[in-house]
């Protein structure tokens, strides 16, 4: 091969990642469906747990599937760049004329079209099985597709922080979660607001807002730490 | 074309507050091939982290094309290959595929280029199958190919040979050689015995404990 | 001359010494101020009218807390300040402030629920102020720990900082959520003491009670910095002789 | 060395083990602090995201309890063979005479001193939170230790399954979840029976004869796995 | 003591279905010192993973003092010691803790026996250091130092030169001799050329593709 460059385009490697990754997820299929199953599986130890009367469950139906989603999400956070890390692909990144903000944001976007969107989706389902009333369906899935969003980006960020650890699952969720919590906070609100009758507009726009802020934020914060660790 | 390339100027490298080594000149015009040897522990793979720019240097910097690297990181990682001790290969993926997304992270690669590539490291008829089913050798192989894939000007090997068969070896030496003669830079470490001609050395023991001293001097 | 004397700050040896002499006269004033505030407080400012001596828990629980919240700022300030002028000693200071920050929260948590109990009838109460103070625990806690299990010093340091400067951020967001939480839900049962209508004659300890935080705070924070200097630094000349002086003059008082 | 062995007593082995990970846990202390603060955390998401009026909170206090341990033993499971497969330490314990099953016994009993143990401790902090009545403190503890030990018990066979998939967190969950049914029924049962004041020895009883038949079962079944996963 | 230690008796190894070879039959009595050959992806590894027990042979089987292994893995076992190309261990141990452990797995070794190990393997002053801080050649190195703690008749290494020094090659290959001439057995791969001068070499190649149609003529 000949040395020399026409100029690196910006751009390629960014591609390169999302084509990557959902075909290393397309492969392993299953992974798709498995946060999907554990969402499925403790709401269904919630009636379980607690007494499983109508009106309770309704009560606590918007807070519980938004959290169950926090956890679903949080469980699947560790092997965002853990596989990366170990196998030294992330110093490949890094020696990449591409900036780090790319390929975390292109690691981001897979990471949310495989966890947060479909559960997002298959949130119906759960609001029927915890009997939420009827009003609720369409902020439920808008408020999880948003939400989910924020919360693939804020994970990113603490992934990214803890994935030099030995064991990082614990570590991760102590940084990760007090961030959640407004996320969890203004979610399950607009939920309950508009079963109530309030309307979701003023939930949607607040979420909204905090996407475009995390996106502006967390990849940065993102790449930064995984030059960190990657330096160890 | 005798202005040095790479240059590394008074660098020092420490871990942990320990100085490895200190004080090292040496600057290498297009057409070097550099072995740094060292006992193990010695500080080679610091070494070569360092001029790739992952570690930060303790001490001096390390230039490219007459500016240091840390003024100019996109430029300077266009013309970097590195190749570590480690193995980026996604095990689920196809040797194929593993090969086009490392490619799209500096010099983008044909498939053309690809068939081309894999037969010089002898994995022909390997380009389908996944990764997770290639022997230890093999799997550095699917990494080696991408000298053959890269336009980069400085290669960067630390230890490239694991692994690899004696006629992959001596493959691997000529493409080494190859790259210098064609006006690139390549920094290597091994502890094998090299039928290569041509390459000159830089041992790290002269930069210890030695040096030392003169550094508290100042 | 300007840009000279601040790095000069930077330096983990010249702050060494130069709070050394500090010490001398900062540290009795603030445990002097100390004693005097808490001594007014829960001695002498005046019976309250609705919840007896149980409301003297203020001169400790709301200084304690107001400063739980500041230590929080001035750590990622340290953060920041590390990360872009890349000094050692302001991670020094961030290092410090995580865990005295995380103390005066728990101090907080710990008046407020034995406060609560007494007026709220319960120890805990989901109350937006308690909820805030119980996040921001965590939030401390996240950078102790990171601190604590990052293999190498400066790794830590540095990921310290982004996580403390992504929280100043977020500081304020779980503030506002949680305060939005509060007034969704049910309106609070028991109302506290209204803030602006405190008396005088409880005002000025209470003010005299922040002033000593304040000062103690900032003891706090240079002794855990030394601590953190000397072990950071164990390794260097400056410190060696130090430890040797030390020695040598603690044998001279062994022997008189 | 002189070549040839005087015989390998059984037992080195496994006291080795569970010194050397409890010192490896000891060294990364915060290990033990993690799970803890994932419950803490978690229980205080519970009445962001659902009305925290007292006397809902009581009602589904056992039960959240119960549920929260349960996600926090899962999050820790993954880890627990997963480092000693990447590094190859696995290998060596299949190729060692120490029977296979002791070895994974070290390993579930470290897990659970430094995972199940804690959080049973702590528990009743958590009852005063979500205003457990003052019946259930004690049935609390006593069931959250036996339960969470039978969870390490499950989980460690779920573990030895998956440690050789790529993304396993998930596909773990699936596996566990139903083992771990049972278990949380018969625990929160246990609590909120006897805040009911029907006492809380039946359900202790039930627990303590899951628990012997855990670790007849269990142990064994995770070496098979283990010996499965290690030859990929 | 002309009686063979360990027997690979019609050998025949697949992966995936695939045979790799077929029929190796070999016998190594006490003092045997094997080296292993082929190209990479020959079938080394599996080979070596067979004779461990890690992977069912496809056919025939190994016999250990003339017993199948499969009939008494314990005895086996107690005299084998396996060294793979993952290095097993622990990051946040130190070096001496980390001996400790492995040994407690085979045959358990004292404080002293441990001092000693390191210092033939140049790694005295490191007892207390952790294993996160060690460089490549270091890590190998804690694990070669049960080379000089074990007891184990059979040893299994697989590309052990892997990162090591010059040196450190050389004092490797004086302890794998020594073990066979007190009597023990060493099978290992490695494309390095060696200084050894006595050992014996099984060459994969000439158990594959020819030996195949005959097994699919059976
Ligand atoms: C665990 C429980 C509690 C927590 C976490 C807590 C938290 C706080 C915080 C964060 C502040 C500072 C507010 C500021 O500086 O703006 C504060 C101040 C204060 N707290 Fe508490 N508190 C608790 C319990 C109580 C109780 C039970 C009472 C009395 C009934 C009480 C009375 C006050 C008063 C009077 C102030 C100062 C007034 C003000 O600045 O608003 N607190 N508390
Ligand atoms: N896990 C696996 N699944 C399927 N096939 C495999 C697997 N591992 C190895 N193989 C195949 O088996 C063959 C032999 O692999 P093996 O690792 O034994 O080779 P090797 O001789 O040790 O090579 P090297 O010198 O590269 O270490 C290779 O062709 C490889 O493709
Ligand atoms: N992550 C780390 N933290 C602290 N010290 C380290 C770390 N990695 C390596 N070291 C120390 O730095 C020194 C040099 O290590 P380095 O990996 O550069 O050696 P090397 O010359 O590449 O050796 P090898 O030939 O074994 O690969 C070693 O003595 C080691 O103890
Ligand atoms: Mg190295
Ligand atoms: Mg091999």
């Amino acid at each position: 091969m000949p040395i020399g460059h026409d100029g690196y385009q910006v751009g390629t490697g960014f591609k390169a990642i999302l084509r990557r990754d959902l075909t290393s997820v397309w492969r392993n299929r299953s992974d798709i469906a498995s946060p999907l199953v554990f969402f499925l599986i403790s709401i269904t130890l919630l009636p379980l747990g607690v007494d499983p009367s109508d009106k309770l469950l309704a009560v606590i139906a918007p807070g519980m599937i938004w959290i169950m989603a926090l956890l679903a999400t949080l469980l699947s956070l560790d092997s965002l760049f853990r596989q990366d890390y170990d196998d030294g692909s992330l110093t490949q990144f890094i020696l990449s004329p591409q900036p780090l903000y790319l390929t975390v944001l292109a690691k981001v976007i897979v990471h949310w079209l495989t966890t947060g969107l479909p559960l997002a989706l298959i949130a119906p389902v759960l609001g029927v099985m915890l009997s939420l009333p009827a009003g609720g369906y369409w902020p439920l899935v808008l408020s999880l597709i948003i939400g989910t969003a924020i919360m693939s980006l804020i994970g990113a960020m603490g992934a990214a922080l803890t994935v030099c650890l030995r064991s990082s699952a614990l570590v991760l969720t102590l940084i990760v979660m007090p961030l959640y919590l407004p996320v969890l906070i203004i979610g399950s609100n607009t939920v309950s607001s508009s079963v109530a009758g309030f309307g979701a507009a003023q939930g949607l726009a607040l979420l909204g807002a905090a996407l475009a802020m995390a996106l502006l934020v967390m990849p940065v914060a993102a790449a930064g730490a995984l030059r960190i660790s990657s330096n160890h | 074309m005798s202005e040095p390339l790479l240059t590394l100027n008074n660098l020092s490298c420490e871990r942990d507050s320990r100085t490895l080594f200190s004080g090292v000149h040496y600057s290498c015009p297009p057409g070097t091939l550099l072995q740094i040897v060292g006992f193990n522990g010695a500080g080679k793979t610091t070494l070569l982290h360092t001029v790739a720019g992952l570690l930060p240097a303790a001490c001096g910097d390390v230039r490219w094309r007459g500016r240091p690297i840390a003024q100019q990181r996109q430029a300077f990682y266009q013309d970097l290959l590195y190749l570590g001790h480690q193995v980026p290969v996604k095990p689920q993926l196809s040797v194929r595929e593993n090969l086009l997304w490392l490619g799209a992270l500096n010099t983008p690669a044909t498939e053309a280029a690809i068939a081309a590539a894999l037969v010089e490291v002898d994995l022909a008829g390997f380009e389908d199958s996944p990764c997770y089913a290639l022997s230890a050798g093999q799997k550095r192989r699917v990494l080696l190919a991408q000298l053959y894939l890269s336009r980069a000007a400085l290669w960067i090997l630390d230890e490239p040979f694991t692994a690899i068969d004696k006629s992959g070896v001596l493959k691997l030496e000529a493409a080494m050689a190859r790259h210098a003669t064609n006006g690139g830079v390549v920094l290597f470490t091994s502890h094998q015995p090299l039928a290569m001609a041509e390459f000159t050395t830089l041992d790290l023991s002269a930069f210890q404990l030695s040096e030392q001293p003169s550094e508290e001097a100042i | 001359m300007a840009w000279q004397w601040f790095h000069r700050l930077g330096s983990p040896r010249w702050f060494y010494e130069k709070s050394s002499r500090w010490l001398v006269w900062f540290a009795p004033l603030s445990i002097a101020l100390m004693l005097v505030g808490i001594g007014w407080g829960l001695g002498f400012a005046p019976i309250d009218s609705k919840q007896g001596d149980s409301y003297r828990i203020i001169f400790i629980h709301m200084p304690a807390a107001a400063l739980a919240l500041a230590g929080y700022y001035i750590m990622a300030i340290a953060g920041a300040v590390g990360l872009i002028w890349k000094m050692k000693l302001p991670f020094m200071v961030m290092k410090s402030a995580a865990p005295i920050g995380a103390a005066l929260t728990i101090l907080t948590l710990a008046t407020g629920s034995l406060w609560g109990h007494p007026t709220w009838g319960t120890f805990w109460e989901w109350d937006a102020r308690n909820i805030f103070m119980l996040v921001l625990l965590f939030l401390y806690a996240g950078i102790v720990v990171l601190a604590e299990v990052y293999p190498s010093r400066d790794a830590a340091d540095k990921a310290c900082a982004i996580l403390a400067l992504v929280g100043t951020i977020n500081v304020p967001i779980i503030y506002k959520s949680v305060d939005w939480w509060y007034s969704l839900h049910q309106p609070a049962s028991i109302k506290l003491t209204g803030g602006s209508t405190i008396h005088s004659s409880m005002l000025y300890p209470l003010l005299v009670c922040i002033l000593a935080y304040y000062c103690f705070y900032t003891l706090a924070l240079i002794l855990y910095t030394r601590r953190e200097i000397l072990v950071r630094e164990a390794r260097t000349s400056w410190v060696l002789e130090l430890a040797q002086g030390q020695g040598k003059s603690n044998k001279a008082g062994d022997g008189l």
